[in-house]
This record gives structure tokens, C-alpha cells and sequence, in this order.
């Protein structure tokens, strides 16, 4: 018996519940020739902004570990800018195309949305409220309650394709964030994007990133996310995307038992390339293993 | 570009804590461009998110080798390598140098650290033979001598100690050998070292008025373009332009790099 | 030249800044076979409650990358079985003694500093806000500004020890949570606590750990503490205990960099026992290499 | 209890999985008793923050041997360890079994899986000889059973399949032996193996009123009694408290255990 990996994940229909996570796997073209995208669930774009945007001064990255730390600052050459030169690319693949978006301001958020809103081809929106990389916006808007409800209400307004609020990991109550964005319009969740962070060079006593702190992700962070995805899954009955130190399919099947009807692979990608392809076999095993007919029958599934 | 899992075939010392490790890479080594490199996961660093980039020192056949040095977790985890382990290996990564070069063109190649490993490779595939000028703190640190002398070049040395050579940086004898009656026009530099070095050849050569290709060294995630991580400020057709080391890169021409430290 | 490595937190003298982090070295006994206590600048005991208390059911921790997962409840003998069975054994030696303790309500708290404050040999209080452990109590409190000046100004009205609130990891400003505690009375602060995470054994589908959750430590967490103490560093002005994954000298001297007087080895005793010693050690020979004349003259010297 | 840096003299498998780690621990051994066990750094598992707990098997000299399975993580890191390597050992720790054996009695000792490897270290050191009975699945999942005939020791065995000895687990031989004329007053017994073992043994010692002593599993962090992680619930005269295995056991006696599950 074949296990069904295909999920309906607020109505965009996904051949398998694997995706790559934005900023970790570009825009599409750049890892094209090591893994074939028609393979995967989706793919979640690099942040995109109205305008481009040139994001932090080098170092941007430092290993640690368990992971890394960075603080790209998110740049993107910008609506146009992407359709025009990605959007042509990615509509001759099969798979789903959810693109990041973020802004400085409420109406940035909105106006992003709104460009989007009849491109062909996008099927969803990732609203990026959580980036540990913004003086403005980002994690500002991610942290607050208000405010995360101000971005996810503008851009609902805006735009009538599935919208899915990426939350920050850096709050005392996930849930209540799961709900207001929900109690706002929004379709599915992401979480978690990474955790503000910092290294310091012993030495020069000089912080090692240019941008002082930026966001720490890989496998260090999964035990965390967990709990939080536990949490959030509890709180809300959307589906949830959820992200934070995979390598393998272990760590994927631990989100998804957890409460998670999909999965991204962010910083392993690095590592390992063809990671999300191992984890799409990994998933079908263990179905095959279990006896479970399917990727749904094993969502929120944990025993307590 | 590919993944391919390569066996160790070699791994020796070749001097001033240098060590040239050979790797069975049928696959990359047939793809592999003088001043393109690859993206190296460090099997016995298995908690490393990270791969390591190291620029392509010499194909033969289907094997591959690339010539580095102990500088931090990474390369000390990578001395006690033997034949037979297995390495995965991303590449071959970046534009090389470009090639052919101009008819009528001296190649003048500067190096310093591991910067003579293209370089070699780049010797290697050029019709016309030039002068290396390679730098070093003392004679043990000046790498490769013997082999471009054997592929019948001229070589200049510097040394910060006076050791051998020049006493100074390996800008010392390249002004000198440039001022001595040569037409820069005639001239085409490559380079690949420390960034204090790429800079100081680059002002001369915007000076200087002559073609130069410096392989710049940058901190990398992915290797492929994709994080965004390794980026440099340039100026293309007066606009400028932020480009991907690892992609657009690692080589770019003097003229076009911004400095901004 | 000899660099001094003694300091003086909220008036108690301490030969140097290390420290061994409360609930991963006893009560004092335990490692003192191993490790010399008179070497240490203290020694912060487990956490004490009123009455004795027998914590979680078995699983209590569990391994994973980075670092670990415990759950251990704060068992612990309760005020007088802590005084009479190790206070004897803690005189004896040359460090200082700093008392972690807890309770269910706001009156526990203020209760059990009340206990200590006549208490030969106890040098100071470190008031656990921020247990993830716990149902009542612990990080609830620490994770709510109101319930957080609650405790701590409680626990200021019934001592004349230095206290010194324990701050959660899992808040979005820390700032905020330090200014109040030292708005209320707080001697010092010690940050952080573990993070609040789960494990999923995927075969069996139930928790690891008998606690469904637990507190994630280790070296996977030291850069968001980094983040963290250098945020808190630049919104108070009293000393701070820096903790999480100190496995070397290393880890601590970027704490110290970053903003933090002194420094706590925890998971890593269980590692290494003697890595506190080790950390010394490595302070010390950091600062003749750098020509510095004190642990003072390194505190908060990141530069930007 | 010592910190000890431990050379690997030697590391064979002796079937089933099973292997005997032999390292140099002139400190450690010289204290060791039986029942105790050993706390070991993986030096291969770097990133792991836990040290391992092993039973110690047999002390000769200045050397101590553990006998494992690959089961996880650590165990499967420990596979390629090679004479030489250095290993970081925390011990002896915990209490041992109780000893002399007093006048009289006859010792049993009842086994499963890795707990041969204690009890062989116990039979060793007792004077009186007595019965192993241990069992496994299959016939070759039967350890040490030459080393304990070579001791003067009966063995009875329960294989699961049949394939050796009595059909069934460990406790069916056990049953039988003790019903056919015992006294329980004259036997003491001492085990080592799965919980369910213990239990099922433990139940047994308090039902047939012979004094049993159970070595317990648990999970554990510190192993010296400072983390609490691997506490278990006894009554002691008339009282539960909570007691640590790595500290206050791993030997309990059978009475004064309490099982939650
Ligand atoms: C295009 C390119 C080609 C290179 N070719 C060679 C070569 O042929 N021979 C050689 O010896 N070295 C070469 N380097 C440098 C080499 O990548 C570093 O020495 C190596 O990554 C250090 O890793 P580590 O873990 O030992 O050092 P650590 O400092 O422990 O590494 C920590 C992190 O910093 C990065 N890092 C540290 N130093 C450098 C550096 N100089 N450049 C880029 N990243 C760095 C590491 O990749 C890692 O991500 C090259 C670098 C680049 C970008
Ligand atoms: C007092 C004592 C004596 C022991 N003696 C022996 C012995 O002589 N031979 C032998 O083969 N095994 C023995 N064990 C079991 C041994 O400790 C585990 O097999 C080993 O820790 C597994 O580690 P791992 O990383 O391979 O497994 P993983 O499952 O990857 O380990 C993950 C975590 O769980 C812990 N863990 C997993 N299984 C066990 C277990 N059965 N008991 C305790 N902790 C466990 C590990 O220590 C580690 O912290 C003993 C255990 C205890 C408590
Ligand atoms: C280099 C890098 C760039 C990232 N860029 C973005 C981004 O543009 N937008 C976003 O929402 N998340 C971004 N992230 C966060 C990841 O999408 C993901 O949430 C985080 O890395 C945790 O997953 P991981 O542990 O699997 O990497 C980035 C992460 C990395 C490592
Ligand atoms: C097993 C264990 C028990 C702990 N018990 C306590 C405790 O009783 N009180 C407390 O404030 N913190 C407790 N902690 C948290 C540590 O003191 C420390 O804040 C945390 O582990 C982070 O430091 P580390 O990464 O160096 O371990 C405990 C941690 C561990 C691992
Ligand atoms: S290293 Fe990722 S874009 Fe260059
Ligand atoms: S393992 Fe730490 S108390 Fe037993």
C-alpha cells in the first residue's frame, strides 16, 4: 500500500507536506541542478520588499553550534524585480510557490501583498513579521500583538490569496500570536523563524556579524520549535507550517506529530542540499512502517 | 554544478603547515575551470552546518586536489584525513578566470597564502607562460616554487623577513618589474590572496592601467548563490551592484570591485 | 603581572567571576570528590521551595543536538532539610553560597527568603522566576512583568541578603524584565534560564520526557544568552550573572564582553565536572595575553 | 570517584552485538567494587553533553573492561574506538552489591542482556559458588556462559525461541529451581538486567520471601547524584522517598522498591 503524502494546506494542494524555507534556498534557480524542485511540496522565496533592498554589510553568517547565525538584513531586488527575473522560472515547475514578504510599515506590508495578488503562478503569501535582521518592522511587529494584528488584517485587505503570517520564536505565549493572526484572516501559520542572537570575536572583542546580532537557526533550535508548534497547534486550528533545525526526516516527523501539516528545511540546506528530497522519502517510510494511510493521519498524533 | 562523494586518494604535507589533499571527483573534475572552487562538508565535523570553500589547486584525470592550511575548527578537523575516507563535495562553483587570454598578453600572476593553488591551475591551462610573484613571511612560506619554475616560468619572491627574496610584500618586486619598461597594455594580471592584498593590487592596477582579475575571499553559507551570505559591492556600467562571490564571483576585475573598508 | 580576577557582586566578594549554575551541581558534595570548591567563586545550590518537594516523574532529560532537555521539577528537601544537610558541609568551604529558590504563590517566595535571611554562610538569593518545569509558578511568573515585580519586590520586604531574580529566555524584551526586577529591589540579575522544549520519540509517538515538556540547555542556546545579556546589559545598571552553554573559557569571556560581571557553568559540569575550573583557568590567561589588569576592565567591552 | 584518562588496550566482539572494551585505569580500577559502573565520554561524539553509564565488567591490575551494544547514538560512535584512543572515565560510581555474602547462603544470580557483566564481577569476588540463570531470545543471544562454568558456576538457560535451554524467559528456569526444595532463607539472589526483568524478580523476592538484589536502568546525567535525573521511588522503614540510582543504588533491594509502572 502506497501512503498519500499530498496535503491540502489552506486549500493549495501539495503533493508532499516538504517545503524549503525562505532565505535558506533562493529563489528557485540556484540549487536547480542539485535538487529537482518538481519534487518538492513547495518553495517559500527569499523576503521580498516593494523596492529592492541591499540588506547588512558582510560578515552576514557565522557558524555556531548546533547551527548558525545571520543577518542577511534580507536583501531582494524587490517586486518587479522578482517576477521579472523568477517568476517565469518557477511557473514551468510543479510545485506549490509560496513568496516571503515583509515591509517597514503596515502599508508596505499591504501594498507587497497587493502586487502579488494576481501574479500567476503565486499561491500563497508568507508574511515575514518575525526577521530578528529589522531596526524597523521585522521582529518588531512579530513580538506585539497589535501590531501583528495591524500587518495581518492590512494585508488580508489587500489580497485574496492564502495569506500565512511567519511567526517569531521569541515570545512568552505562541498561542496567543497563533490566534490573533488567525482571528485576522490568516489561512495557515509559519513557525518558527530564527532567534535573535549573537557571537562575539573573543579576540577583537568585536562582534562577528556586521549587523552586531542577527537570527541563530539549525538543528540546536528544533527542541524549541517544537514546543512552540505543541503549543500554537493547541491554540489554533489552522494548519501550521513548521520550521526549525530539520536534517532529516526525524525532526520533520517530530513537528508533524506535534501538530504540523507541513514542514520547511531552512539552514540544512546548506548542508546538505538534497535534504528536503530525504525527507520526502524518510516521511513515506516511516508511513509505510506505521501502517498509516497517510501524511494527515499522523498530524497532531502525539500521545500523551 | 554537482554532489559527488569523493574518496581520499591523498593527503600530504607540502610544507609551512600547507597540506595537498587529492580526492577521486570523476565527475566535478571533469566539469572543473582554473579559479573555480568547491564547497567541501567535513565528514568528522559532523555538528558543522556549514561546508568549506576551497578553490581547485590541480586536475588530473578524474581526480581532484585542493591545497590548504590548519586555520580553525574545520581544518584541524580535516588533518587526520586518510585515504579511502569519503568526503562530500559540492562544485565545480564560481566563474574561473577567463580564458583564453588576449593574443600578445604577458600573464602576470600574484599570490599570496593559498592563492597559489588557482593560480597554478590557471598556469596550467595557459598557452603563454608570465612570471608569478608570490609572497611570503619567510622563504618556507613561499608555496610551489619548484612547480611553476617547471612549467617554465619565471618566479618573483618577497619575503617580509628578507629571507628569501625581496624583503617585503609581494608588491615590492611586482612595481618594480612593472616600472622596469613594460607596457601595461601588454600586460594582464591574475591574483588571488589576502584581502588587503587583492586591494592594494587593484588600486595599482586602476592606476596602473592594467587588466587585472583578482579571486576574492569571502565567508560562504550555501555556495551557490542562494543565502545571500558572501556578497561584494561592485560597479557594473557606472551602476552600482551587490554580486554573489560564490556565483558572480569568486573572480572579478579590478576596475569593478568597490572597497569599502 | 597577575591579573585580578576577583569581583564584587551586589557587595558579596567573589575570588572570580565562575560560578556553577543552579539544579547541575547539587548541593555542594556531589562533584566535591572531583572538583575543588574552594576554587570556585560560588556555587549556586538547586532549587530550594518551603516544604520539600519530589518534582516530575521519570524521564527527567533527555540528549539532543546541542544540548539537553530536563525536566526535573525541582525536587529538593524544602528550607530546613537543605539547612541542616548541607548548610554544615557549604560553611566549610571558601566560596560563596547563592540559594536558588521558588514557590507556588507570590507568598512562597517571600516566605523562603525569609527562611535564609538569618542563615550563616548564605551569601545571597537567586530568585527562580523562570522554571519551565512547572505548572503554578516558575517561568509563569517570569514571563509576566506584573507577577515579576510582584515576587521580587515580595521576596525585597522579608531579606537583607542581595537577591538576585533568575530571568526567563522566552520573553521578546528583556530590558523590560530587568528594569523591573531592579525597580523592585534587585541586587543583580542572573540570565538565563533553560528554554521551554519538547522531544517526540516519532516510534511511539509519546513525549520523551514523563513532563510532556522541559527546559532546553547547552551549548545550542549560548548565542541567544549572548543576545540576551548584552540587551540586558545596556537596559540596567546592576551586575549580571551570565549563563547558557559555557563550555570553555571562551563562551564565558563573551558573556563578559557582552555586558555580564560573572558567569555560570551548568550542563557542561555534567560533561566535564572540572570545566568550571577549566574556565578560571582560561580567563586568566586570556587577560595576561591581552594585558588587562582585572575581570573589571573586560565587562560590557564589546566594541561597535 | 576520579576523573580518569583511559587508553582502549582492547575492544572485541564477543556475538550478539556485544562487545568488550578493555581500557587502562590504573585509579579507577583500583577502586572499583562490583555493582558499580563507570561514567564515559565519547571523545567521537563531541556534541553530545552526556557521558554514558557502563556496568563494569571485569577489573584485572590497572585495567577495567566494560561489555556493551550498539543501541543508539553513543554506543554506535563507540563501535570504531581502536587501541590507543583516549576515553574520559568518571568512577567507579554507585554502590555495589552487598558483600560478603553472609554464612550459609547460596548465591543466584539472574541475568538479561548486559547484565551478565556486573554479575560475572560479583561471582568473581564471592566465595561461594552458586547458579547463573540467564536468558536472551536465541541461543546465541546467551553471554558469558563459558566464563561462569569456568568459574565453578551452574548455569540454567532460558532462550525465548527454545533454540537453548528452557523454552521461555529467564524466570521460568528460576521458578523451577527455587520450587524444587528450596529454602529461601538459604539463597540470596542478585540480578541485572530490563526493568520488566527486575520487576517480575522483584515481585518474586517479596511473594517467595527470599532476599533479592536488583542493579536498576535509568537514564542519567550527572551519574554523582547532583542532577536528579534518574531518581526512584523506595520505601525505607515504612517511608517513600526518592532516591538516586546513580547515587544511593544502582543496587537496590528488592523489598524496598516501588514500581510506578
Ligand atoms: C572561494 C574561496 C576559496 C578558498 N580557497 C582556499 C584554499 O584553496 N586553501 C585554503 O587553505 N583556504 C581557502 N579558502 C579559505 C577557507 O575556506 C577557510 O580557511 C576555511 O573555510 C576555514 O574553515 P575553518 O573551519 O578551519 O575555520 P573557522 O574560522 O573555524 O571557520 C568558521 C567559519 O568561517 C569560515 N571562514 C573562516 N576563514 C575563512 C576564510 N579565510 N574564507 C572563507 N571562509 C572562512 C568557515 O568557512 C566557517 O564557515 C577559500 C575561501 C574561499 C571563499
Ligand atoms: C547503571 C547503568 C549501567 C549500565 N551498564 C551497561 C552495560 O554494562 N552495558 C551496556 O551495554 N549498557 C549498559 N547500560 C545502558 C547504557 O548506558 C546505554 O545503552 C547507553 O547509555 C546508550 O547510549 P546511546 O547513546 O547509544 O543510546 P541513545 O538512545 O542514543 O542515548 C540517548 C540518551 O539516552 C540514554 N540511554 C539510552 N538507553 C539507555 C539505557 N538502557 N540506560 C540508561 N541510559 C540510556 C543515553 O545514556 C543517552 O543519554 C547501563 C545503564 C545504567 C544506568
Ligand atoms: C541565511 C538565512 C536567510 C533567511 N532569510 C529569511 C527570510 O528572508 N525570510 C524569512 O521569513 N526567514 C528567513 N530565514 C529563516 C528561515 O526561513 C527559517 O525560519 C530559520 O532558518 C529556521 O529554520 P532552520 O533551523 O531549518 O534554518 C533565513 C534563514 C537563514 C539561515
Ligand atoms: C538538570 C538541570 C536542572 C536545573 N535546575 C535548575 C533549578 O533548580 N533552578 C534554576 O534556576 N535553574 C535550573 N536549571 C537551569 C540552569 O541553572 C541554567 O540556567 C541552564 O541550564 C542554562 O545553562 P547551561 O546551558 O550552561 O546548562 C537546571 C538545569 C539543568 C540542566
Ligand atoms: S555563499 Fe550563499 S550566496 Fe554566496
Ligand atoms: S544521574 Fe544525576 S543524580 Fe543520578
Amino acid at each position: 500500500m502506497h501512503p498519500k503524502l499530498d496535503i491540502n494546506l489552506a486549500g493549495i494542494r501539495m503533493k508532499n507536506p516538504v517545503m524549503v524555507a525562505s532565505g535558506t534556498f533562493g529563489y528557485g534557480p540556484e540549487y536547480s541542478g542539485l535538487v529537482d524542485l518538481n519534487k518538492l511540496g513547495a518553495i517559500v522565496v527569499k523576503g521580498i520588499s516593494l523596492q529592492p533592498w541591499g540588506g547588512n554589510r558582510t560578515p552576514r553568517l557565522v557558524e555556531v553550534p548546533g547551527g548558525l547565525i545571520n543577518a542577511i538584513g534580507l536583501q531582494n531586488p524587490g517586486v518587479e524585480g522578482f517576477c521579472e527575473k523568477y517568476m517565469p522560472f518557477l511557473r514551468k515547475h510543479d510545485l506549490a510557490v509560496i513568496v516571503n514578504i515583509w515591509g517597514k510599515t503596515v502599508e508596505d506590508y499591504a501594498e507587497v501583498a497587493a502586487r502579488f495578488s494576481d501574479v500567476e503562478g503565486v499561491h500563497a503569501l508568507e508574511v515575514n513579521i518575525s526577521c530578528p535582521n529589522l531596526k524597523a518592522g521585522g521582529s518588531a511587529f512579530g513580538t506585539n500583538l497589535e501590531a501583528t494584528a495591524r500587518v495581518v488584517s492590512a494585508v488580508r485587505a489587500r489580497t485574496r490569496l492564502p495569506i500565512i503570517p511567519k511567526l517569531a520564536p521569541n515570545v512568552s505565549d505562541i498561542g496567543a500570536f497563533a490566534r490573533i493572526c488567525v482571528e485576522n484572516g490568516a489561512d495557515a501559520l509559519s513557525l518558527i523563524n530564527s532567534f535573535p542572537a549573537m557571537a562575539i570575536n573573543v579576540e577583537t572583542r568585536r562582534p562577528v556579524l556586521a549587523n552586531v546580532t542577527g537570527g541563530l537557526s539549525g538543528p540546536g533550535i528544533h527542541p524549541i520549535a517544537v514546543k512552540l508548534v505543541y503549543e500554537a497547534a493547541k491554540a489554533v486550528k489552522v494548519p501550521l507550517i513548521a520550521i526549525g533545525g530539520i536534517t532529516s526526516a526525524k525532526e520533520a516527523l517530530e513537528f508533524i506529530i506535534a501538530g504540523a501539516t507541513a514542514v520547511a528545511v531552512g539552514t540544512a540546506n546548506f548542508t546538505e542540499p538534497q535534504t528536503a528530497l530525504r525527507v520526502v522519502d524518510g516521511i513515506a517510510d516511516y508511513l509505510k512502517r506505521h501502517a498509516l494511510p497517510s501524511v494527515d493521519a499522523l498530524i497532531g498524533s502525539v500521545r500523551l | 554544478m554537482h554532489i559527488e562523494n569523493g574518496k581520499v586518494l591523498q593527503h600530504i604535507p607540502i610544507g609551512a603547515g600547507y597540506k595537498v589533499l587529492t580526492l577521486e571527483l570523476p565527475v566535478i573534475a571533469a566539469a572543473a575551470r582554473p579559479g573555480q572552487f568547491i564547497h567541501l562538508r567535513i565528514a568528522s565535523l559532523p555538528d558543522a552546518v556549514l561546508r568549506r570553500p576551497f578553490s581547485i589547486y590541480r586536475v588530473e584525470g578524474g581526480t581532484l586536489s585542493i591545497l590548504y592550511k590548519a586555520v580553525g575548527r574545520g581544518t584541524e578537523a580535516m588533518q587526520p584525513l586518510a585515504s579511502g575516507e569519503i568526503l562530500s563535495v559540492l562544485g565545480p562553483l564560481g566563474n574561473g578566470f577567463p580564458l583564453p587570454l588576449p593574443a600578445g598578453r604577458t600573464p602576470v600572476l600574484v599570490a599570496g597564502g593559498y592563492g597559489v593553488a588557482p593560480l597554478y591551475y590557471l598556469a596550467r591551462k595557459l598557452q603563454t607562460k608570465g612570471v608569478l610573484f608570490v609572497g611570503g613571511a619567510k622563504a618556507a612560506d613561499v608555496l610551489l616554487e619548484d612547480e611553476f619554475r617547471a612549467l617554465g616560468w619565471d618566479v618573483e619572491i618577497a619575503t617580509e623577513d628578507g629571507s628569501r627574496g625581496v624583503k617585503g610584500l609581494v608588491t615590492v618586486p611586482l612595481d618594480a618589474w612593472i616600472k622596469t619598461g613594460r607596457t601595461e597594455s601588454a600586460l594582464e594580471c591574475f591574483a588571488c590572496g589576502p584581502n588587503g592584498l587583492m586591494k592594494a593590487l587593484g588600486h595599482r592596477a586602476v592606476e596602473g592601467g592594467f587588466k587585472a582579475w583578482l579571486s576574492l575571499d569571502r565567508h560562504m553559507g550555501c555556495g551557490v548563490g542562494a543565502c545571500l551570505a558572501c556578497v561584494q559591492k561592485v560597479r557594473i556600467d557606472g551602476e552600482d551592484t551587490l554580486v554573489r562571490v560564490c556565483k558572480e564571483g569568486p573572480v572579478f576585475e579590478a576596475r569593478d570591485v568597490i572597497w569599502e573598508d
